[in-house]
């Protein structure tokens, strides 16, 4: 009965289970057993998130584009819920993360967040897993900005738990400039419902074409523009991402990283894709014209600033500003493999990047702090963590047999395919600088010998199991995504090939 | 905090309370068809509660409502704006489908509407009155 | 039976096997020696039976399919073949070298420089099968890493810097070059198979085969031409078996190797010579081989020294194959491996010195020769064949090389052979000579008594390769019949 | 041409008031009202666009022909909510910032936390 609703199942799980984990028998209190209680419920949640993703996948792989009306009402009035490949795509993604996430996340927010406000946390978390589906899920451009709200306003609650006291400033720049990306897509979905009086994804896509000569149509895009890039941390609107990512609590930078701006990157290929047709977007109003320039900002900027960073966090944060000028770089070169191998790397750089932070989780929770001085050594003291942030930052690199070295060998062809050399050249320099800022990480954990009086005494120990598990299956699939494609470049060529006309 | 305040504010505010709550009472279960709806109803009711609590203070106004039937509130309307959602898909119909409620579709509509509406009501006034208690709680 | 044999990825993963019996047996010592020395030579007999096969069907084996249309495979063709021999029959001498050196000099942590030692010696296998670009290339990176600990065993600080320049510029120059180059060809020719006569068609144009030929070698950073060689000195931070296995067993050699396979199989020796695809990597080889030799003259340091006259050696390897004459590609491949035996003694006895005396200065080797008689021997046999006269395996690779450079009327190419020659015997044959016919350096504090040949360990490695280069003498006429299909389609 | 697009002109001169007092106050709170000014113009914009020439509200009632568009009017009422979210959160951060920093002057927590950069650099 239920598989003909799996549509709306993917984010009403999530919507309802949020309220209920705030209801949970000793919720909100200190004791122990009411956290864990908390935890396990969102944890079955994020499980039967992915299960629902799974075969929401298995469903379009067969079927095609499933459609959803909302309460019964046909598209152009109701709200549609529409999946195509692309969506289940980012939701395969969105709900792995959240089910690796929440399976580490037991110690490491005992640890962090205050203990009456963990069982708060949890439905926070689910709120924002809410929004974060629901922007996929949902074919209503309305509905968009309604569930990017949820999840960002959640998020901004998230990063405002970490315990240190610069989270607090952190997530409150988030929330300004956050809120202003958002209201930007609303005042340019505004003027398109002002233009086609529509706000069905597909039904605009039909509607614009005729309106090119008018200069609403300009504005909508501009603003559409600048809301997706603040939204998305693309460089020169990214100063909110590395003070979040560094300070938040770490399972949450875990989770938003490999999640959070990735939707974004949906939300650019839904509205400049689906809804303006690629045609559009590059010959009438020449998108790539901003977003290459952008991106090669970004990919050497922020991996250059990322060179100099002390805290390890806000170095793969600059680092996560930097990989995703390689997804907007691989957009903007305007062809269907270029967006192919954007979309690629989305999937690779959320394995990557996920893990990293899983691992800076696991050394917070053992030596309390992720400044460099600290790594000291760790190569002895925590064998498994060092070795997986070693691993996962050769993805980073893309060295071969890992998924990064997929998702550059794809944006070197479609840079190269188009003799674009400034373009293959900035790819292959940035993995340079990825080079330079992984490697003094790995030679102050593995050469320098531990300042003894730094750790009070106690022997910092390898990092527990039930965040070590979780930290192996993204390294594993780091590995197995490096060396078999055919799930992760298969699922994202029809996707593009559906989206592109 | 604890001395009482003038007679003629309480006497004012016991006056106004009890119209304002059913003014908005009668804004939530007339939104179907007039101007009204639970949005509008919530933030009034809670208008009410607030003003009762800045004129007898936070302590007398939580033996009322106290904070915690507050905080379950807040998730109580969410869950039954979604249960009517879910209900609607174990009938049959799709989510929030409302013709499925009941055994007409009209009088289904009428019934969604209505829950629906209720739902949004109570969780827009825990929200308001738990945001007054909190900014409170900081004040002192 | 045969069709087992046929997956070639059995040669990486027998020293993966034998890396983790190391791992395995890592307390008790004397057992995993025997592990790794067992395993060396289960390897090379592999490979050995391997030889019959070429002959018959070398059908591609595709191990994994990571795109549609790229894949890892393998194939077994002569030149592969050779590499691998090569590699396979110095990885057991150079074990049993290390065992001696490591328990010599008491170096720390053996288990992880034997595990790494084998790791590398698969990759290196995987570079010696592999049927595409895109294999060679991964197995090519796995190789940097793998060497990369080796290289910084002693971390300590100035192992870290040596580390830094090492990988720094082996990882750029790989990333940088050659996979752009790989997604060039990819994009020209469709595919990235070795295929005998080249994949590359004239669509390219003169300047493009120029620009992607001089992308390619200077993407190739193993192969040390000139602007990237620093990696190489630099890692003479590492012990002296690690030394052995850069300079002669793998490392280097994977760089010439790839130097040739691509210049044979990708661009095809006629499309190199017809597109004059070569010309700008010629001089810059042949300005790398005169270079190269002046700087090792002036080198104090044994192990320096060695090292600079490895960059000019490999040059040699890099000027055949780019003389695009099928003859010097030929005399390339003979040097390739005749110079892996010559510079492996050199380096072994630099590291017998070394156990024996700690002296590491060219100058500290006076009247050395008659405490440590076979040593300088091996020494002195090796030098000679690096030099590359007649009674030994040196003089045939130099007699090819020389033999194409004049087959494409390059004289100044010929020039420039015997000038480093000639530089050859400037830099090697001092150290001999210094051995045998200075008396004992009186202001060194050495105890005279005290300096006898290194452990038996060292010493017999070295013996053996040293008679290797006279005894193979005899044998090159087949190496290179069994290389001629190879080099002429 | 000024007259017929008061609206939007209204609009423009919010957003662009709101926008200000974003970006050049230094006061936290005052940053919040900007915010919100800067929804509201949103809001006005939305909702001008609903009105049809000699439209009544959108309720059904006999004899009347010409509506207007209740569907913006919709939309808005989400859009309030969210704003309305959004300043009761950045109220609740302020009021922890102004806990733990003793201010609300983004320059004084500035200086604050490039102290804290210092000294646990040397602690560090």
């Amino acid at each position: 009965m239920l598989t003909q609703h799996l549509a709306v199942l993917q984010v009403v799980v999530p919507l309802i289970s949020a309220p209920l984990c705030a209801l949970l028998p000793l919720a909100g209190s200190e004791n122990k057993l009411g956290n864990k209680l908390a935890w396990l419920f969102a944890t079955l949640v994020s499980l039967t998130t992915f299960i629902i993703a799974l075969l929401i996948a298995k469903e379009v792989s067969d079927h095609g584009v499933i459609s959803y009306q909302l309460g019964g009402w046909a598209p152009p009035w109701g709200i549609e819920y529409r999946i195509d490949h692309l969506s289940a795509y980012i939701l395969l993604i969105v709900s792995a993360i959240a089910c690796i996430t929440m399976l580490a996340a037991q110690k490491s927010v005992e640890k962090e967040i205050a203990h009456e406000k963990i069982s708060l946390f949890y439905s926070a978390f689910l709120l924002c897993l809410t929004g974060l589906l629901g922007v996929v899920v949902t074919g209503d451009a309305f509905n968009i900005f309604v569930f990017l709200e949820i999840s960002s306003l959640s998020s901004y609650v998230l990063i405002a738990l970490g315990n240190d006291r610069k989270a607090l400033t952190a997530s409150y720049q988030y929330l300004i400039m956050g809120t202003i990306g958002a209201t930007f897509i609303l005042i340019g979905i505004g003027l398109l419902y002002m233009l086609t009086g529509t706000l069905n994804i597909v039904d605009l896509q039909q509607r614009i074409p005729e309106l090119l000569s008018s200069r609403t149509l300009h504005a909508a895009f501009a603003f559409f523009t600048v809301g997706i890039s603040l939204k998305l941390a693309l460089l020169p609107l990214h100063l909110w991402l590395p003070n979040a990512y560094a300070y938040a609590p770490s399972m949450i930078t875990v989770f938003l990283s490999a999640t959070a701006t990735k939707v974004s990157l949906y939300i650019l290929f839904r509205f400049f894709f689906g809804l303006f047709s690629n045609e559009i977007t590059f010959e009438e109003f020449h998108l790539d014209k901003i977003l290459i320039p952008l991106s090669i900002l970004a990919i050497l900027i922020a991996s250059s600033v990322a060179v100099f960073q002390n805290n390890i966090k806000r170095m793969f944060a600059y680092s996560s500003v930097a990989q995703i000028g390689y997804m907007t770089l691989g957009i903007g070169l305007a062809t269907k493999s270029g967006s192919i191998a954007g979309m690629l790397h989305l999937f690779n750089h959320a394995i990557i990047k996920g893990g990293l932070f899983l691992a800076m989780a696991c050394i917070v929770f053992r030596t309390g702090s992720v400044q460099l001085s600290n790594f000291a050594g760790l190569g002895k003291r925590m064998p498994w963590t060092m070795a997986a942030i070693l691993l996962l930052g050769l993805g980073l690199i893309g060295v071969p047999f890992t998924a990064g070295f997929i998702s550059k060998w794809y944006l070197l062809i479609a840079a190269l395919e188009q003799n674009n050399w400034l373009a293959a050249t900035v790819i292959v320099g940035g993995s340079l600088l990825a080079v330079m800022y992984i490697w003094k990480i790995i030679e102050h954990a593995y050469f320098k010998i531990p300042i003894s009086s730094a750790s009070e005494g106690q022997v910092i120990s390898e990092a527990p199991f039930t965040m070590l598990i979780p930290l192996w299956i993204l390294v594993a699939a780091n590995f197995y995504f490096g060396v078999n494609t055919s799930f992760s470049y298969g699922f994202a060529n029809t996707a593009i090939n559906t989206l592109f006309q | 905090m604890n001395k009482k305040r003038s007679l003629i504010l309480r006497e004012a505010c016991n006056l106004i309370v009890p119209a304002v709550l059913l003014y908005a009472l009668y804004v939530q279960f007339h939104g179907d068809y007039g101007p009204g709806g639970g949005f509008q109803a919530g933030v009034i009711f809670a208008a009410a509660i607030i003003l009762y609590a800045l004129v007898y203070g936070r302590k007398k106004t939580q033996k009322i409502f106290p904070a915690s039937l507050v905080r379950y509130l807040i998730s109580i309307g969410l869950l039954l704006y979604a249960g009517v959602g879910v209900a609607s898909l174990f009938m049959g119909g799709n989510y929030l489908d409302y013709n499925v409620l009941a055994h007409n579709p009209q009088h289904g509509q009428h019934l969604g509407i209505f829950l629906i509406e209720l739902g949004v009501g109570i969780t827009v006034a825990a929200v308001m009155i738990m945001i007054f208690y909190m900014l409170d709680e900081y004040a002192d | 039976m045969i069709q087992t044999l046929q997956h070639y990825e059995f040669a990486i993963l027998i020293p993966l096997l034998g890396g983790l019996l190391v791992l395995l047996f890592h307390n008790h010592e004397n057992f995993r020696e025997a592990c790794s020395i067992v395993i060396g030579i289960v390897l090379f007999l592999y490979i050995v039976q391997l030889i019959g096969l070429t002959s018959g069907d070398n059908t591609a084996h595709t191990l994994l399919n990571i795109t549609p249309t790229l894949s890892i495979t393998f194939h077994l063709e002569p030149l592969g073949l050779v590499f691998a021999l090569l590699a396979s029959s110095l990885w057991i001498i150079t074990t049993i070298y290390s065992i001696g050196y490591m328990r010599g000099n008491k170096e720390k942590n053996q288990t992880r420089f034997y595990v790494f030692f084998a790791m590398s010696i698969a990759s290196t296998m995987g570079i010696a099968f592999s049927a595409n670009l895109l294999t060679l290339f991964i197995f090519y990176e796995t190789l940097t890493l793998c060497t990369y600990p080796l290289v910084t065993h002693k971390q300590n600080q100035e192992a870290q810097s040596g580390g830094r320049t090492y990988l720094g510029i082996l990882l750029s120059t790989s990333i940088l070059f050659f996979l752009t180059a790989m997604v060039v060809t990819w994009l020209h020719a469709g595919t990235l198979d070795f295929l005998p006569g080249g994949i590359l068609d004239s669509k390219l144009g003169p300047l493009g085969a120029l620009l992607l030929f001089t992308l390619f070698m200077f993407g190739i950073g193993k192969a040390a031409l000139m602007p990237f060689h620093r990696w190489l000195p630099a890692a003479m931070v590492a012990p002296t078996p690690v030394s052995a296995l850069l300079h002669a067993v793998a490392v280097v050699k994977a760089g010439v190797f790839t130097v040739l396979k691509i210049s044979v199989y990708i661009f095809g020796i006629d499309f190199i010579a017809t597109q004059h695809a070569a010309d700008v990597i010629l001089w810059v080889a042949v300005a790398t081989m005169l270079i190269a030799s002046i700087i090792a003259l002036t080198k104090n340091n044994l192990k320096a020294r060695l090292a600079y006259s490895t960059i000019s050696q490999l040059s040699y390897i890099v000027v055949g194959a780019a003389l695009a004459s099928p003859i010097a590609a030929m005399g390339g491949a003979l040097h390739m491996v005749t110079h892996a035996f010559g510079k492996i003694t050199l380096f072994f006895c630099a590291g017998a010195i070394y156990t024996a005396t700690k002296y590491t200065q060219v100058s500290q080797l006076d009247g050395l020769g008659h405490r440590m008689p076979f040593t300088f021997t091996a020494y002195l046999v090796a030098a000679i064949s690096v030099i590359g006269l007649p009674p030994l395996i040196g003089s045939w690779s130099k007699w090819y090389l020389m033999e194409g450079s004049i087959s494409t009327q390059n004289y100044i190419v010929l020039i420039a052979f015997s000038l480093s020659t000639l530089l050859n015997c400037a830099y090697l044959l001092p150290i001999a000579l210094r051995g045998f016919f200075n008396p004992l350096n009186s202001n060194l504090d050495h105890q005279v008594s005290g300096i006898k040949e290194a452990p038996l360990a060292c010493v017999f490695p070295l013996c053996i390769t040293a008679l290797c280069t006279f005894l193979l003498f005899f044998y090159m006429q087949t190496v290179y019949d069994f290389l001629y299909p190879a080099f002429n389609p | 041409m000024f007259a017929d697009y008061y609206n939007y002109w209204v609009a423009i001169i919010l957003m662009m008031l709101g926008f200000y007092i974003v970006i050049s106050d230094a006061n936290l709170i005052k940053k919040i009202i900007g915010l919100s000014i800067f929804q509201t113009s949103v809001f006005i914009l939305f909702i001008s666009m609903s009105k049809v020439e000699g439209g009544t509200a959108p309720i059904l009632a006999e004899g009347i022909t010409t509506y207007s568009n209740p569907l913006p009017h919709v939309l808005i009422l989400t859009a309030i909510v969210v704003s309305v979210a959004t300043t009761a959160l950045g109220l609740a951060i302020i009021a922890r910032i102004y806990r733990e920093y003793g201010t609300v002057d983004e320059n004084i927590i500035h200086d604050q936390d490039e102290e804290d950069e210092d000294n646990n650099e040397a602690t560090g």
